[in-house]
């Protein structure tokens, strides 16, 4: 694979179907939440026309460079994530960047995205924005311990660390996806996928009320709109890879859409009838309940 | 003859020791350790004692010739001589050093000279 | 050549002349002291050197012109003129030392002086038992004189102590010497030989005589009146007492365990031993100068019989290394009671007046670097060819004690170095007596003089030949130049002797080589912020780097050794600046003499006696040994990259020193103990011991280094330390990067090398600039530095980002190798503490990026400047070589790639194009970096096409629920930041390392303050404990008949 | 907009005596001293700016449209009013599908409501969490009591006429409104908005002074900057 | 208490030790070799009649010479300790009583034959029993008793001082003549060994002894006068 100049249209165009995705996805699931609480919810155009107002916003203020920088780092970290993951197995259009490194740089371009928005919060000097980070950070490398573990346990079970090379392994019938070949695998990524998807109950880091809503306090206007965009990507561009690495991948949109929106499910679900975790139980729950899984993936592959 | 005298310098150097650990008179510590090296020179003799010859002189009683045959050991008695005198000039200093403590401290005890310690 | 006789007939006729002068002519008796002595010195000397030059034979020297055993007889050989030369000299120094104190009392004093000087001569030379009894007792009943030049009254006391003891010991003596005599029918040593004693049934009297002669050795327990006299004797008379009467006493023991045959030397070295072991522990509760001074010559006596006791196996290099040790001790014990001497108080924190006077801090530091036998002192050679012969001999347990003696020795030798550097100390600089200044000059240039002679008398290389050595000992000599030249110099000697030897480099030389000098020289760049002199700052400094280049082209393991002890003490006394870093300091020596020892002990064990062992010839090393070789050498190594478990030191040291000297012992010296584990796993590979693969349990020793610190320094509230927790677990990565044993594990840990020099001298530079403009290293005291130092952020921003791995920055190449690496290798269970300590990286690297430069300006931080440029401009090289590295990582790798595939057969890494591509994934540096750029640059273009306008706004310009914010204080929320974590994991923090070696080291204190209660300073309990000494002796031998 | 009415009175003389607003004499880590005045050092003192509108009709008429239809209301409550804003989140009345949100932060809010009778003391606070709304931002009173002081008209503590102090764009009248009439009169505001009738930042902004000299007639211990960034 | 049981116990497990010394002690049946040797050459090599003597003088010379030492040094040293510890005046022990006539009549007509004794042994040192050190410490004597007749008597310091550090330097230079002139250091031949068993014969050793005598007399006055200056005011 190397590259080509047709490339960055291809790109583009999978950035674009996924945003759009990505935000229908985001209302449907408020919209679920608000139908769990026996509420209407949102109307469907309503995550794009916030989004529009945000980035509509007449006045502006800045703390300083880093408080400039935190969401453009935030969003190169969600966009980038998406552009180097290959999203439709198999297709030449959205294979996106993905030759430019492999399973490890997804792993942890994850965290670009983290540090810049952390750097941006910190620097707005806001004692609220520190609080809900160290929420945040804490609760994050708990639970990425199961996922990097699974993942390795997959990568491991194929021997590469090729993303495309793993979603061909499962190819040939849903039984050979790694979700049945490796369950407990996928169990432990499942863990650490609700820990990082900032939904209930591992949201405390965002208590709105305690820590007006923590990292993002501060931000506001266009600010605010770099960071929801990066809010509709990210959880898809996370998605994209549990797929590739554990429910085979998707060869189509359609395939995509529905895995994507499954998978999605799942955290909308736990989160709608879960009470919030405190910092420390959920590093308790995700060491207690995802370590040992993950460890017992990586032995017994 | 040979083993009395030589238990006898024995029980000298241990009656000797006795009095020196037990007492805390500094004089008489001193005391004790003259009467134990009493002891070791009569020990020191003894061991050149050999039953039925005479002293290493080589006058008319004790020819020359059959020298080899008829004096004891000469050497112990030049080795207790000087054992002496330097017993003497230890004891001469010890007694110095006593008057000087005295002097010091007002006490012959020795246990309470303990300022130096640990 | 003279007859060395007259060294007794000069000295005796000097005293008796001395009684010939009116008691007002002071000056000229001590005129004529003075001359006696120094010609007795001149003869001892020039038999030395015609001894040792091959020029003289050894003599015998008749004396009543009749055949010893007829005649006394006196003896003048290598060893015997050696002493020789060190008791008249000491005795020669000593007077002029005492000048004040004999010009005082009078000739008579004088004369005493001098026949002390002639008895211990006399010890040394002579070959009759009876006559060494007299010589013996003249040099009792003259110390018993000597004691008296003190001013302390207690001195008195001390003295008839001594006497009570004398009297039972001189008991003692007559009759294993008559007993002796009667069953050889001679008084003449050299015929005790000839027939052995037990033949005879006179092995009971060989007991008494060795004993007499042992406790003139001051053995412990029976030793309490020596401490006394130590302790409140004349400085001057406590040198020749320790220099000059320990060493004729140990010669008098030698000569006669010599002639009783193997059999006895096991005695003499459990005697030895024990007093070695015992004394030190006791000096470790000693407050007083003297009394330790005491304890350690008692230490030192002891290990020289210890040594003694081996000279069955010794052989011809016998005398190189008894004579090592006791020269080393000599020189050193007389010149540390000098200098006790000039200094008015008694406790040890009194010797901090001496940094009022740099060049006596280096006679100081000379003297405990002889005593502890550091290079390129004679004990350094003697304790390495002894623990070889002892190895060869299979006398491990011998060895090994000598070591944790040593060991212990050092601890509170150099404890008590750092009271006197650290300690507060008076203003006024008190005027010292030239004489006595003098004295302690010329022991020290005496004792480097003796180093040189020992190494050229080594069969190895000489090291103060040694050409790094020589350039760092030279700052010594311009240390008075101003900071600045000495600063140009330095780094021009580092790429100087860089640009000298790399020629013969290959690739893993290479890069250790460019991070030790160039790296070195490029830290030494912020050293020009420094102004004025800053003595005491280039000899260590330039000493730790001429021990790194010397480690490097050291090819046997003498060299590797000598070149890790160097870099050792260089960088202790580096570490010693900082401000607070006292204890710090000594638990690092502490912890690297003891990692020094394991290594002299695993070489030893690896060359089993056949020494020098070529470093390569390692990997010859098989059988039984070979597993422990590997342990000794690998617990040797991670002593210095701080392996969980020795890691205890590193963060206080690593902290507390200098902005400067911070990167230099992290970024650079760490990477020593990593060199020394690629040499040895390349060489040795793996080895397994009762059935464990060892290079497993490094594995897991690495695992547990990163993942507890990296958790240990996510909860410290010290920049500094903080950044130090993290080397904690950046070398534990490439620990366990190595021991994976697969090409992969390499190559990463030495991408850790790299990185890990590179953004840790970054950010401990940074952080130290930092640390400087704001006066403290709290971390929750500074905050919103970002726009007052901007340069210092960029610093650190580029650093953290590197060190936690996240693309596109350089870190992310370590990592990537790093999954390649595990791909293959079988232990799984460590990876994944190696999987749960990476993110926990990324929480101290946030911490500490946002708790000092983001957040809330503190009010009196309003006004602060960025960090010095001299400070800022090695971390702008750092930036610019991070961002190259980072899309270039092949300038460096590639070479090494190779270089490694030649110890392993398993596939390395394919670098076609831009893409590196392994077994199983490939990584674009290049395209990731461009990637990234450009979604970067086209957002932030968006975004400042919104809000160009933004009004800026200041630092309470928050929202704060209605309300306004109190002050900056109340408001940066910063201490104790990751307080869910601490609540979740702390319990992982118990520090149970640190009450390991707490309690050790209690242990020991404990043991000292319950001993040294033996020593109740009562005259007949010393008496006592002699008598108790030689009877539990007896019992022990079992009633030897 | 400017007419007679917003005539700033004559200003009183304001004591910033806080101990933690005083100037003080700080010492730098190098010894120096220097002085920190906090308002100064610490806030923004730079006045408001009224913002203009986009050029293109179209284009404003399209933001309006979404400000109007993503109202954020800042989570703030002063009187009995704020108990009836509750139910709007409740699945009875669900204000969510009208586009209406609660945020907790003022910064990413567009809407304060005034829910009821304003203490003085209270009046501080909101006028902080106003001036860090960002522009556009709208203000509504709830009940009588912010429109003329209500049953409190003759309280020595609360303030009458909340158009004095704050740019109000919609009164909701009643004692209290219930739930529905905030529907409505939610409503009735996005048709304002929609109408570009949403500019009380800028009247804000324009008439600052008289604004501020309104707000320190009542606000007698005024201990913060003239503006809240 | 406890001190004496362990001092006893300790003694007794000694006097085992020595106990085994006793019993293992087998006394030799003829001279051995080192005795011997001197049995059979002393008369030769020395000229001397009493082998002990030559043993001391000249055999073991340097023993002698450390011997005089040991003597020249506590002399030298119980100077300066009471040198610096004179009692107070009006102490225990000062002010005697004045020796009476009888005393001190005696006291004159015994010292010159009691100094006259000493050098008689000590010049027939080599013949006779007796020597340097016994002489000596006749003439030492003599001073004694000159003491105890009367303790306010002084002698001049410089005086023993110039006897003991002549002798001594003497005694030393002898012993380098021995090994310049003859076989070694203090070797006696440096004088002829002249006509066995006649007072000039023996070499040196009538030399030395004698200065021996002189030394030891002189360091023996010395300590006494020490002791007694102690009593001093």
């Amino acid at each position: 694979m190397s590259f080509e100049w047709i490339q960055i249209p291809y790109a583009l165009l999978t950035l674009l179907i996924v945003f759009v995705y990505g935000v229908f996805m985001t209302t449907i699931i408020r919209k679920m939440g608000a139908r769990a609480g026996g509420r209407y919810g949102i109307r469907l155009y309503q995550t794009f026309v916030d989004l529009a107002k945000n980035y509509a916003l007449r006045s502006h203020i800045s703390h300083g460079i880093m408080f400039y920088l935190g969401p453009v780092f935030r969003l190169t970290g969600g966009v980038g994530l998406i552009l180097f993951v290959p999203t439709i197995y198999g297709s030449v259009m959205h294979q996106n960047f993905a030759f430019a490194g492999d399973l490890v740089l997804a792993l942890y371009f994850v965290f670009f995205g983290t540090l810049g928005m952390a750097l941006g919060a910190g620097e707005s000097g806001h004692p609220y924005s520190a609080v809900g980070i160290t929420r945040g950070l804490s609760q994050m490398t708990a639970a990425e311990l199961p996922f990097v573990l699974a993942v390795f346990a997959v990568s491991l079970q194929y021997q590469t660390l090729s993303i495309t090379e793993i979603v061909a392994a499962q190819q040939g019938g849903f039984l050979s996806w790694t979700l049945f070949t490796n369950p407990i695998a996928v169990v432990a990524a499942m863990i650490g996928f609700l820990g990082t998807m900032m939904r209930s109950p591992f949201d405390v880091f965002l208590a709105p009320q305690e820590i007006p809503i923590g990292p993002p306090t501060e931000f506001h206007s266009a600010y605010l709109a770099l960071m929801q965009t990066n809010r509709i990507l990210f959880p898809i561009a996370k998605i994209v890879i549990y797929m590739n690495l554990f429910f085979g991948g998707a060869t189509n949109w359609p395939v995509f859409f529905l895995k994507v929106f499954l998978i999605y499910l799942v955290s909308a679900l736990v989160g709608v009838v879960f009470p919030r975790f405190r910092v420390e139980q959920s590093i308790r729950f995700f060491l207690i309940w995802g370590l040992p899984l993950g460890i017992l993936s990586i032995l017994i592959v | 003859m040979i083993t009395i005298a030589m238990t006898t310098g024995f029980v000298l150097i241990l009656i000797g020791l006795y009095g020196a650990l037990t007492n805390t008179n500094i004089l008489r510590m001193i005391v004790s350790f003259t009467i134990a090296s009493t002891g070791v020179n009569v020990v020191l003799v003894s061991v050149g004692y050999m039953p039925g010859r005479t002293a290493p002189i080589l006058d008319d009683a004790v020819p020359v010739g059959s020298a080899t045959t008829s004096i004891i050991d000469p050497i112990p008695q030049a080795l207790v001589l000087t054992a002496i005198v330097i017993g003497l000039g230890v004891t001469a200093l010890m007694l110095a050093y006593a008057y000087r403590l005295f002097r010091i401290r007002q006490t012959l005890d020795i246990s309470k000279i303990v300022e130096l310690k640990w | 050549m003279v007859s060395a006789i007259f060294i007794i007939v000069v000295g005796l006729g000097a005293a008796f002349a001395l009684g010939l002068l009116k008691d007002s002519w002071r000056n000229g008796a001590f005129a004529l002291t003075m001359a006696a002595l120094a010609v007795m010195s001149w003869i001892s000397i020039s038999w030395l050197g015609a001894l040792a030059s091959g020029a003289a034979q050894p003599t015998d020297i008749l004396t009543a012109g009749v055949q010893p055993p007829f005649a006394i007889n006196l003896r003048v050989g290598l060893a015997e003129a050696g002493l020789l030369s060190v008791i008249t000299l000491t005795g020669l120094l000593s007077a002029l030392y005492l000048r004040d104190a004999l010009m005082q009392q009078g000739r008579r004093s004088m004369a005493v002086l001098l026949i002390a000087i002639m008895a211990l001569s006399g010890i040394v030379l002579t070959r009759d038992i009876f006559n060494l009894f007299v010589f013996f007792e003249l040099m009792v009943i003259s110390t018993g004189g000597l004691v008296l030049l003190s001013d302390d009254e207690r001195a008195i006391g001390a003295g008839f102590k001594y006497l009570v003891v004398t009297q039972v010991i001189s008991i003692l003596l007559l009759v294993g010497i008559i007993f002796t005599y009667h069953a050889q029918g001679s008084l003449n040593i050299d015929d005790f030989a000839a027939q052995p004693l037990a033949a005879k049934g006179a092995g009971l009297a060989f007991f008494l005589l060795l004993m007499a002669l042992v406790l003139e050795l001051k053995p412990f327990p029976a030793n309490g009146w020596a401490l006394d006299i130590y302790e409140s004797a004349h400085p001057g008379f406590s040198a020749i007492f320790s220099a000059a009467s320990g060493t004729a006493a140990v010669y008098a023991a030698d000569k006669v365990l010599a002639t009783g045959g193997a059999e006895w030397l096991p005695l003499a070295t459990f005697i030895g031993l024990f007093t070695f072991l015992a004394s030190n522990i006791l000096a470790l509760r000693q407050d007083n100068d003297r009394r330790l001074l005491g304890y350690s010559s008692v230490a030192q006596i002891g290990l020289v019989l210890a040594v003694i006791g081996q000279r069955d196996i010794l052989g011809d290099q016998f005398l190189y290394i008894a004579g090592g040790i006791l020269i080393a001790h000599a020189v050193a014990k007389a010149g540390l009671f000098w200098i006790s001497g000039v200094i008015t108080r008694r406790e040890l924190t009194a010797w901090t007046v001496l940094r009022l006077n740099p060049p006596l801090v280096v006679a100081f530091a000379t003297f405990l670097a002889m005593l502890i036998g550091l290079p390129p002192f004679p004990g350094f050679y003697a304790k390495w060819e002894l623990a070889h012969h002892l190895v060869a001999e299979g006398r491990v347990a011998v060895l090994v004690l000598i070591l944790i003696g040593a060991l212990i020795e050092a601890g509170y030798l150099f404890r008590w170095f750092g009271l006197a550097i650290k300690r507060e100390a008076p203003v006024a600089r008190p005027k010292y007596a030239p004489g006595k200044v003098l004295v302690i000059y010329a022991a020290a240039l005496l004792g480097w003089y003796a180093g040189y002679r020992w190494g050229a008398l080594s069969q190895y290389d000489n090291l103060l030949q040694a050409m790094p050595l020589m350039v760092a000992l030279g700052f010594l000599l311009i240390e008075g130049l101003p900071a600045r030249i000495k600063n140009v110099i330095a780094i021009a000697a580092l790429c100087v002797w860089f640009w000298l030897s790399y020629g013969s480099f290959d690739p893993l030389q290479m890069i250790f080589g460019v991070i030790f000098m160039i790296g070195g020289a490029v830290i030494f760049l912020a050293s020009f912020h420094e102004t004025g002199r800053r003595l005491g700052f280039y000899p260590p400094a330039m000493l730790m780097y001429a021990g790194l280049a010397m480690l490097i082209v050291a090819e046997s393991s003498f060299a590797f050794f000598a070149a890790w002890e160097v870099l050792t003490i260089g960088s202790y006394f580096l570490i010693l600046r900082g401000k607070k870093s006292e204890p710090h300091a000594l638990s690092y020596l502490m912890f690297s003499l003891g990692g020094a020892f394991a290594i002299l002990l695993g070489f030893a064990l690896a060359a089993g006696g056949t020494a020098p062992l070529a470093i390569a010839d390692l990997a010859q090393v098989t059988g039984a040994v070979a597993p422990w070789v590997f342990v000794l050498l690998a617990i040797g190594f991670m002593t210095k990259t701080a392996a969980i478990g020795l890691h205890i030191w590193l963060p206080g040291a690593h902290a507390e020193a200098e902005a400067d000297v911070s990167p230099m012992v992290s970024g650079v010296l760490l990477k020593a103990g990593l060199y020394g584990m690629f040499l040895l796993l390349m060489t040795m590979g793996r080895q397994h011991l009762f059935g464990v693969d060892l290079t497993y349990v490094l594995l897991w020793i690495g695992a547990l280094s990163a993942l507890l610190g990296n958790l240990m320094a996510i909860f410290q509230e010290d920049a500094k330390r903080l950044l130090a927790y993290s080397s904690i677990g950046q070398m534990g990565y490439a620990l366990f990067g190595l021991a994976m044993m697969n090409h992969l594990g390499w190559l990463m840990a030495l991408m850790f090398v790299i990185n890990h020099y590179v953004y840790k001298s970054l950010l401990f530079l940074s952080v130290g600039g930092v640390a400087k403009r704001t006066g403290t290293r709290d971390m929750y005291r500074m905050g919103g530095l970002i726009k007052l130092m901007p340069l210092s952020f960029i610093a650190v921003l580029i650093g953290i980002i590197t060190m936690s791995g996240v693309p596109p920055l350089s870190g992310f190449g370590g990592r990537w190798i790093f999954y390649n690496a595990i791909m293959t290798a079988d232990a799984r269970l460590p990876m994944v503490l190696v999987f749960l300590s990476g993110p926990i990286a990324f929480l101290y690297l946030f911490r500490l990026i946002h708790t000092i430069f983001l957040g809330q300006l503190k009010d009196e931080h309003r006004q602060l400047k960025d960090a010095p440029f001299w400070i800022l401009l090695p971390q702008m090289i750092y930036v610019a070589f991070l961002l190259g590295f980072a899309v270039l990582p092949g300038m460096a790798l590639r070479r090494v790639d190779a270089y490694i595939g030649e110890h392993f057969t398993e596939q390395g890494l394919s670098w076609e194009g831009l893409t590196i591509t392994s077994e199983f994934g490939y990584w674009s540096p290049v395209q990731i970096m461009i990637v990234i750029g450009t979604i970067f640059t086209l957002l932030f273009l968006l975004l400042l096409a919104l809000n160009h306008k933004a009004q800026w706004v200041k630092q309470f310009n928050i929202v704060y629920a209605a309300e306004r914010p109190f002050r900056p204080e109340t408001t940066h929320f910063a201490w104790n930041f990751f307080a869910p974590y601490r609540r979740a994991l702390g319990f992982l923090l118990a520090p149970l390392v640190t009450r390991f070696w707490g309690a050790i080291t209690n242990a020991l204190h404990e043991t000292a303050e319950f001993t040294r209660k033996l020593y109740t300073g009562n005259g007949q309990t010393y008496a006592v404990h002699v008598l108790v000494f030689v009877v539990v002796l007896y019992l022990v031998a079992g009633g030897i008949s | 907009m400017k007419d007679e009415k917003y005539t700033p009175l004559p200003r009183r003389p304001i004591g910033l005596d806080r101990e933690e607003l005083k100037k003080r004499t700080v010492t730098a880590p190098d010894g120096q001293t220097f002085e920190v005045d906090p308002i100064r050092d610490y806030y923004c003192q730079d006045a408001p700016k009224a913002h203009q509108r986009s050029y293109i009709k179209i284009v404003e008429d399209f933001f309006n449209w979404c400000r109007a239809e993503s109202l954020w209301i800042l989570g703030y409550g002063t009187g009995c009013g704020a108990i009836e804003m509750r139910p709007l989140m409740t699945p009875r009345f669900d204000a969510y599908r009208y586009g209406i949100q609660w945020r907790p932060t003022p910064r990413q809010a567009n809407l304060l409501m005034i829910s009821g009778y304003l203490s003085v003391k209270t009046l501080k606070r909101a006028i902080r969490s106003y001036e860090q709304m960002q522009n556009p931002k709208y203000v509504v009173g709830l009940g009588s009591c912010t429109i003329n002081g209500g049953m409190y008209w003759d309280s020595y503590n609360t303030i009458k006429k909340l158009d004095e102090y704050l740019p109000v764009d919609l009164y909701i009248a009643g004692c209290m409104p219930r739930p529905e009439a905030l529907l409505a009169g939610f409503e009735d505001l996005k048709k304002i908005i929609k109408a570009g009738g949403g500019e009380g930042a800028n009247k804000y902004a324009e008439n600052f002074e008289w604004y501020k000299a309104n707000q320190k007639s009542v606000i007698k211990d005024w201990d913060m900057p003239d503006y809240n960034w | 208490m406890i001190r004496k049981f362990a001092s006893v116990v300790l003694l007794l497990i000694l006097g085992y030790a020595f106990y085994s010394l006793v019993a293992g002690f087998v006394p030799d049946g003829e001279l051995n070799r080192s005795a011997a040797y001197y049995a059979e050459n002393t008369a030769r090599e020395t000229g001397a009649q009493n082998i002990v003597t030559a043993i001391i003088v000249t055999y073991r010379g340097l023993d002698t010479l450390g011997e005089v030492t040991v003597l020249f040094l506590t002399a030298a040293i119980v100077a300066q300790v009471l040198s610096h510890s004179r009692a107070p005046a009006g102490t225990r022990g000062s002010g005697f009583l004045p020796a009476g006539e009888l005393l001190e009549t005696g006291t004159r007509l015994l010292v010159p034959l009691i100094l006259l004794f000493g050098v008689y042994v000590f010049v027939n040192g080599h013949l006779t029993p007796g020597g340097g050190f016994q002489g000596g410490a006749i003439l030492a004597s003599a001073m004694l008793l000159l003491l105890l007749a009367d303790p306010m008597r002084r002698f001049s310091h410089r005086l023993i001082a110039k006897v003991e550090s002549i002798s001594g330097l003497t005694y030393v230079a002898l012993g380098v003549m021995g090994l310049v002139l003859a076989g070694g250091f203090l070797d006696n031949r440096i004088l002829p060994l002249g006509q066995f068993g006649a007072l000039f014969s023996a070499g040196a050793i009538p030399l030395i002894y004698s200065l021996i005598g002189l030394k030891v007399g002189a360091e023996f006055s010395s300590m006494l006068e020490s002791l007694e200056e102690t009593e001093d005011r």
